[in-house]
């Protein structure tokens, strides 16, 4: 029990902290070694007798669909999980990490996969939660010239004193990075560190990467963009459901391959976006301000429609103003100004359940806050905002039998993998609840889609999927808001792009006429479109 | 009536009134700032001062029945702490029981010392010059070592919470258990102290009201102020500095129910104050604290679960 | 070196209540540990308790007028617990019913029959319980103000609300000053069944109540409902369900249902409203354990409540037999549920043992 | 409970009597049941016939399954059940053990079966209020009582009668609890008594709070006059305690036990003062006035029309000898007696009826505060 379990790694912390004393010399790291490892979850074998290798001085990218095991992996590593078998070596040592107290002691770091932050506290007394060579009283002070000290010589930006809640998801990520980087770690784990970067700052982060490998750690880096792997990594490693697939070193290797290891088949990249007429008028937003939690307006004077065949796409860096807007147009948020018409209805301040009776379907941002129930099963998940309607309900009644066959049929047609429909749905892997939500919702009001990054932190197939069932909606005259961070994706998809920047649209553009960099730019908000 | 007087006096008596609170108060601000909701307060108070009174009656020692009431607070809400940390079991039923648990200890072991004042007791202490400071001295230096160490407390509480690192640990666990752990944090060690810790002062708290305040023990003279001081824990925003304005607040309402008696207002909405005020003070300070994102520590009652979904 | 791994478990099996039973009677033998103290066999404690509550007809009538309000309260709670509503007043939502139908009772009583007078007690007794269950729901939802305290706080309030109209204005002229109320007339007391205190309508009411309950939680759209707000309030907001509208429907039943336990107790036992601590023997608080102890389930609480009902009869021995203080029934009683929070573990978790 | 040991006796059975009592509150306070609970500990060292066994802090309206318990597994033959709220289940439970008996404390109704008893404190507060109206420098005198309940009402007035009759111009100042039983309440309300300029209190409540508060303001200082309730309280404030009430339930026990046992019990009413000894006067049984203030009270001197100039000591002592005298020569509720409206509620030279005093809902004019009105 967890009490045991803390009185051993008491015990445990005592070992390793002597270790560490007499390893003061530094014991120069050569080699992480993962043997045999095997962990099973209720229901789920997440990894399946996997051996890896990795080496001081290289940059090893791991891939793998969602639900391979890749942040399973690398949490046993990090001691937050415990193996049910297999064993860790470094330098040929035989170690035994049980807790992050353990992984840490031997010079490992990590950057999950989702952020390990605590909202209410400042950047600064994040860093300094555990840190060890910060003072007792104060230590927020000395450490805040250490992230100056630091950001100084990396050319990263965060401000110590500001509160984790008024960063970006950008923001919030860099101070992550600074987390692990700052404490020295020799073996740096970073589980997609770049999902919500701009193409900016995601290089500004491989180049510390590289400088770090150059001075001989070992970095570990998990993504599920090809291009990024091609970028920066030595060699590759691919996982798919729990098994170790291959390792290459990456110029050997190209990226269908890649791709065909994780997936088990060939894909294509390419997406087909057929040249159609759009129909008439579905969505329209007029002159809209919106305020954010913080009470200041965040939306400011939105205009824009959406017509049937049409995906219009909405750039930015994600705290732009992108999710309010979302939610003003789903009703989930108070209007300030301005109106939004839907199928020629004013729909600003209206219930979200009037605004989906319209065939307004959305796919939240914060899928786990939003979008589903974590403790229900997967069909009671499915029915969440159909729920009160026949068939799913009578005049009182719930007919679960009806729902339960539904809910197959979602679940089939999506290729959401799980168990049966009665698993409780936070068992799932991200990817899957993803595609929960997405069936769920497309399936039942397909005329206005909102779709708010509807990909993140999808695998290359799951992401595949999602971008063609768009298109397809696309074709069979839905409406579709697509609010997405990966500007690669927008230009693909979109029909028309509008760029927010602070609130503003600083640009509504075609993505035919219009180049990465100028959207970068626009971005950035430093140039004005018409 | 001398106004200055009937000033000093209801001060006063809010100082002495207040203190049990701001004792309970500041504990389970620890407690809560850690993650932990302990609704036992009234269970340990009850049987903080029933423990403490038994061992003065025993041993006419007022060290050791302090010491008693802290020692049994502690102990039993490692109780709590197990359930809730270890079994990841519901907070909030868990401290009911806790509750329950204390209120029929005190009960059974009090029966023999029910109603029989106490030899000693804590007396007020006069600090000298500064008692004779009209108003303000003669209130707050006149009153006894139990205000003294309260008021100390809340303020070594209030320092380690807000500039120490182990404020930073202790906060980082109750709000985001996971990235505490995953910096190396014993999640599960931080807790425990600050339960065990939290539950100290409500014995303390205890030991005031019988040793200190009432000088005698019978069944139900705790009489609501565990679950005060729970609203007190919110009320203060779960900043031990703004415990002291809640406490005083609430010492005070409770003092001036029967001064108010004395111009004629109904005893029985009077009687009503100390809860209504309760009701009034959350309805103020939770609208408040929503909208400046100063509420409860995130994970405040959720049990943290290594390695769980 | 032995390592303990504790493992949540898939499978949902009845064999699991095995631990849940197992918790139970852990528990009640750690209570009666504290007989032992006394030189007390805890056994023989034990069963004197239980035949003290089962053994003779007078103890199984008394057991079951006991067990009436506990139902009512324990199901109105199970449906607030289920939308994470914590929700701890049902003594003071009693107290309220039993205030409103005392109104009713005194003011309609000696000029109408029963068939105007019992359901119209029964209904503003529900009346009465919801509208001290809206309090806190409306301030929960609009002000953010944690239930638990406020619902605590009720309590408080309404105890010295019944106080001040038994001593003041409600104070009956029979009874010679004494804090009651004039006795209701016959037509506004419920009947007993003969030679018992067991007042079989509200009995009846309770009873399908908590069978309505069950279907209510687990087939009527509200109970979806209740369910994912008190799960994920933002999806249920994503979803369009109304919060307010729903915490107030969940209240309004919660606080309902333990009114009409009120409405017993006045109607069916005293016959006049008096002090608190007299109409209530803190059954809102007993039917919380009740409420847990049947994992939410009101068919279940049906017996739970039967079988609390027998704790607190026979808890008598512990004062008659045993000389105990009246006190010590809340040492049984959380001793009972911290063992069954125990248990609850043991059926959720699976703990293994490994050899290292 | 020990239930005595029989001396083992060969020849006839002898006759034993088993009594039950039942208490509403706990036994170990300071107040209503400890002295019960202290009267049946005196009949049950007396009587070698007698077992009892009591139960205590018994939910009023769970007194019938009490009864039952009782009667049934312990074989009680007498139960004394001591609260008012009781009297419902106690009336009925006599319907239902005809062979039985019952006796009801401080309630009215009577059964063939089922007798009333009541030790009555009333006069005691007069003679309190006589010191209080002597001691007092401020003129402002306290009570801090528990409930607006009849019983309450009449020691408040018969207190505020002896304060006026030494000293015309005192004000009684009432606080109300709402609580039998809450030291802290009582001790707040002390306090704010105190602080308007009280300078001796009486009150109704079941712990030594009140003075536990006069002695710590007499030690610091501000001499605090008070009067104990009910059971011997002096030794918590031997500086702070005058006099007090002091209740004695054994005797009426006695009385009733005997009877039942030599075969004269009958449902008859007991309504015992001073006379019958049921009650007396003083902070600790046998010291009717703590010492120290004895000198204070004898210099003290005020004209009374009968005994002339005398001082409040001497005149305490005769009234309490009048008293208790087998035909009461005097009783303070003889009028004439003003409420606080001024309108004559007792006519001069009439004494007031035990119905009027068992419901007075009014208080005499010079107390200050208010009873709750029923409407
Ligand atoms: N704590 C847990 N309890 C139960 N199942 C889990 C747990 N953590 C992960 N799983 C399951 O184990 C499998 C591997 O999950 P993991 O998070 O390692 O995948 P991943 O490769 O990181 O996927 P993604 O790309 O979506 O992040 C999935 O099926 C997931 O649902
Ligand atoms: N002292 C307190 N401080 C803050 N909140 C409290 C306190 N006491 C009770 N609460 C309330 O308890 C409720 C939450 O309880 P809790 O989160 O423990 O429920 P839970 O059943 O554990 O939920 P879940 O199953 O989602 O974990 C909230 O409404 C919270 O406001
Ligand atoms: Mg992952
Ligand atoms: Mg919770």
């Amino acid at each position: 029990m967890e009490g045991f379990e803390s009185l051993h790694s008491i015990l445990k912390g005592i070992e390793v902290r002597k270790e560490r004393k007499e390893s003061k010399g530094e014991l120069t790291f050569k080699s992480l070694d993962l043997r045999n490892i095997t962990k099973r979850f209720p229901g789920v074998l997440a990894n399946d007798n996997i051996s890896l290798n990795f080496k001081a001085g290289e940059i090893h990218a791991l891939l793998g669909e969602n639900g391979a095991g890749k942040t399973t992996l690398m949490n046993i590593l990090y001691g937050i999980y415990h193996p049910d078998s297999g064993e860790i070596y470094i330098n040929d040592q035989k170690v035994d990490i049980r807790s992050p107290r353990d992984a840490i002691a031997y010079g490992i770091g990590m950057v999950h996969q989702h952020f390990m932050l605590v909202q209410t506290h400042t950047v600064g007394e994040n860093i300094a939660l555990g840190f060890k060579d910060s003072p007792f009283v104060m230590p927020t002070r000395e450490i805040s010239k250490k992230i100056g000290d630091f950001c100084d010589t990396f050319g990263l930006k965060v401000d110590p004193n500001a509160k984790i809640w008024q960063l970006s998801a950008g923001e919030q990520q860099r101070a992550e990075i600074i987390k692990a980087l700052l404490r020295g770690a020799k073996v740096l784990i970073l589980d997609e560190p770049t999902s919500v970067l701009t193409p900016q700052e995601a290089e500004e982060l491989f180049q510390i990467f590289k400088r770090m490998a150059e001075s001989g750690n070992c970095i570990i880096f998990i993504t599920h963009k090809l291009e990024e792997v091609f970028k920066i990594s030595d060699r590759v490693t691919v996982l798919r459901q729990g098994k170790v697939i291959a390792t290459t070193e990456t110029g050997k290797t190209d990226k269908a391959t890649l791709a065909r290891m994780m997936v088990g088949r060939d894909i294509s990249f390419e997406v087909q976006k057929k040249d159609i007429p759009v129909g008439e008028k579905l969505l329209e937003v007029n002159n809209l301000f919106v305020r954010g939690d913080m009470g200041n307006t965040v939306v400011k004077n939105i205009s824009f429609s959406i017509h049937r065949n049409e995906i219009f796409g909405i750039a930015g860096v994600s705290g732009n103003g992108q999710r309010e807007l979302v939610e003003a147009i789903t009703g989930l948020r108070k209007v300030e100004k301005g109106t939004v018409k839907i199928l020629d209805k004013e729909t600003q301040n209206k219930n979200p359940r009037d605004i989906g009776e319209l065939g307004v379907s959305h796919i939240p941002e914060e899928r786990l806050r939003f979008g589903i129930v974590p403790n229900l099963p997967v069909y009671e998940n499915v029915i969440l905002r159909d729920y009160y309607r026949p068939p799913f309900s009578g005049f009182l009644t719930l007919n679960i039998n009806y729902i339960k066959e539904y809910s197959k049929e979602v679940v089939e047609r999506f290729s959401v993998m799980t168990p049966s429909v009665e698993t409780t749905v936070k068992l799932l892997s991200g990817g899957n609840i993803q595609r929960l939500i997405i069936g769920r919702e497309i399936l039942s009001r397909p005329d206005v889609i909102i779709a708010a990054h509807p990909t993140y932190g999808l695998d290359i197939a799951a992401t595949d999927f999602v971008k063609k069932l768009l298109l397809q909606k696309r074709e069979e005259g839905s409406a579709i808001l697509l609010v997405s961070e990966d500007l690669e994706e927008i230009l693909q998809l979109s029909d028309t792009v509008g760029v927010m920047f602070m609130g503003e649209f600083t640009g509504i553009v075609k993505p035919r006429e219009t180049s990465m960099e100028d959207m970068g730019l626009m971005m950035a908000g430093s140039k004005k479109w018409a | 009536m001398n106004f200055v007087s009937y000033i000093t006096s209801i001060l006063e008596r809010a100082l002495v009134a207040g203190t049990p609170l701001l004792l309970a108060t500041v504990g389970e601000i620890l407690t809560e700032r850690s993650g932990i909701m302990n609704l036992g307060l009234e269970g340990l108070m009850a049987i903080g001062a029933v423990t403490s009174l038994g061992v003065i009656l025993g041993t006419e020692n007022l060290f050791l029945g302090v010491l008693t009431a802290i020692a049994v607070g502690g102990l039993m809400s490692t109780i709590h702490a197990f359930i809730s940390i270890n079994l990841r079991g519901r907070q909030i039923l868990s401290g009911l029981a806790i509750s329950m648990l204390g209120l029929g200890l005190s009960g059974l072991l009090g029966r023999r010392y029910v109603g029989i004042p106490l030899p000693v007791y804590f007396e007020p202490i006069k600090i000298p010059y500064l008692s004779r400071i009209p108003i303000l001295g003669e209130a707050v230096f006149t009153q006894n070592a139990f205000f003294y160490i309260s008021v100390a407390l809340t303020i070594i509480i209030w320092y380690i919470l807000f500039r120490t690192k182990w404020g930073i640990t202790i906060r980082s666990v109750g709000e985001n258990p996971l990235a505490a752990d995953a910096l190396g944090v014993n999640v599960t060690k931080v807790r425990y102290i600050c339960t065990i810790i939290g539950g100290c002062l409500a014995g303390l708290a205890g030991a005031q009201l019988s040793l200190g305040y009432i000088h005698l023990w019978i069944e139900g003279m705790v009489g609501g102020r565990g679950w005060i001081a729970i609203a007190l824990t919110i009320f203060s925003t779960w900043n031990p500095l703004r415990a002291f304005l809640g406490s005083y607040l609430f010492g005070g309402v409770y003092a001036l129910q029967f001064q108010l008696q004395g111009i004629g207002i109904s005893p029985n909405i009077l009687l009503m104050l100390p809860y209504i005020s309760t009701l009034v003070a959350l309805l103020v300070t939770s609208g408040a604290t929503s909208r400046k994102r100063i509420g409860a520590p995130s994970s405040l009652g959720e049990p943290f679960i290594k390695g769980e979904k | 070196m032995m390592n303990f791994k504790v493992e949540k478990r898939v499978e949902t099996s009845r064999f699991l209540y095995i631990f849940y039973i197992g918790a139970l009677i852990l528990g009640m033998l750690a209570a009666s540990l504290f007989f032992s103290v006394r030189g007390i066999n805890p056994l023989f404690a034990l069963s004197k308790i239980f035949m003290g509550a089962f053994g003779s007809a007078l103890g199984i009538r008394e057991t079951i007028a006991k067990s009436i309000p506990l139902m009512l309260c324990a199901t109105g709670l199970i449906i607030a617990f289920r939308g994470k509503f914590w929700n701890i007043g049902a003594e003071g939502q009693l107290l309220i019913g039993a205030m409103f139908a005392t109104w009713i009772g005194l003011r309609f009583g000696a000029s109408h029959g029963p068939l105007f007078v019992i359901p119209l007690m029964f209904l503003s007794g529900f009346a009465g319980g919801a509208l001290w269950g809206i309090i806190p729901a409306v301030l929960k939802v609009k002000f953010g103000v944690n239930e638990v305290i406020a619902t605590i706080m009720l309590n408080y309030i309404a105890s010295n609300l019944i106080q001040y109209l038994v001593y003041g204005p409600w104070k009956g002229k029979t009874h010679y000053g004494f804090p009651y109320t004039d006795d209701f007339a016959p037509s506004a007391r419920l009947p007993l069944i003969p030679g018992t205190r067991i007042h079989y309508y509200t009995l009846i009411i309770a009873i399908l109540l908590a069978i309505a309950t069950y279907f209510f939680i687990n087939r009527v759209k509200y109970g979806y409902e209740i369910k994912v707000t008190g799960e994920n309030p933002e999806a249920a907001r994503y979803s369009g369900m109304n919060f307010l509208k729903i915490t107030i429907i969940t209240l309004i039943l919660s606080g309902g249902f333990a009114g009409i336990a009120g409405v017993g107790e006045v109607a069916g036992i005293h016959f006049h409203l008096t002090y608190p601590d007299q109409i209530s023997a803190g059954y809102g608080f007993t039917a919380i354990i009740i409420a847990w102890l049947s994992r939410l389930n009101p068919l279940l609480a049906i017996f739970v409540s039967f079988f609390f009902g027998g704790i607190l009869v026979g808890g008598d021995v512990i004062q008659t037999s045993f000389g105990l203080p009246a006190a010590t029934i809340n040492i049984f009683n959380s001793l009972i549920l911290i063992f069954v929070l125990m248990g609850t573990f043991f059926m959720e978790y699976r703990v293994s043992f490994a050899k290292e | 409970t020990t239930p005595t040991t029989p001396t083992p006796q060969t020849e006839v059975q002898e006759k034993r009597i088993k009594a039950g009592f039942i208490y509403v509150g706990p036994i170990g306070d300071y107040g209503y049941s400890n002295a019960h609970d202290v009267g049946r500990r005196y009949v049950e060292e007396k009587f070698p016939w007698l077992d009892t066994v009591y139960i205590e802090s018994v939910p009023e309206g769970d007194v019938e399954r009490y009864i039952d318990r009782l009667i049934n597994d312990e074989k009680c033959d007498i139960v004394f059940t001591t609260s008012f709220g009781f009297m419902d289940g106690t009336a009925k439970a006599a319907k239902k053990y005809p062979d039985k008996v019952f006796e009801h404390c401080s309630g009215y109704v009577r059964d063939t079966n089922l007798g009333t008893y009541f030790a009555e404190l009333y006069q005691m507060y007069y003679l309190n209020g006589l010191m209080a109206g002597a001691l007092t420098k401020s003129n402002k005198i306290g009570y801090v009582a528990a409930f607006p309940t009849p019983e309450v009402v009449r020691h408040i007035n018969a207190y505020a009668l002896g304060v006026k009759e030494t000293n015309p111009d005192a004000k009684v100042y009432v606080r109300w609890l709402y609580a039998w039983y809450d030291p802290a309440k009582a001790k707040e309300a002390a306090e704010s008594l105190i602080t308007e300029g009280v300078d001796a209190l009486a009150f109704t409540e079941d712990s030594t709070a009140v003075i536990d508060s006069g002695e710590e303001h007499t030690k610091q200082g501000k001499q605090i006059y008070v009067f104990s309730h009910y059971s011997p309280m002096q030794k918590f404030g031997p500086d702070t305690v005058v006099s007090g009430q002091l209740v004695d339930w054994g005797i009426m026990y006695e009385e009733i036990l005997r009877r039942l046992y030599t075969n004269t019990w009958d449902n008859r009413d007991y309504w015992w003062l001073a006379k019958e000894g049921a009650c007396d006067l003083g902070g600790e049984f046998g010291v009717p006035i703590n010492p120290k203030f004895e000198s204070e009270l004898k210099s003290k001197k005020v004209k009374d029309p009968i005994f002339g100039e005398i001082s409040v000591y001497d005149l305490v002592m005769k009234r309490l000898a009048q008293m208790k005298e087998p035909t009461v020569l005097f009783d303070p509720f003889t009028g004439p007696i003003k409420d606080q409206s001024g309108s004559v509620r007792i006519k001069a030279g009439e004494r007031a009826s035990h119905d009027l005093l068992w419901s007075v809902d009014w208080f005499v004019d010079n107390v200050v505060g208010e009873v709750p009105k029923s409407q």
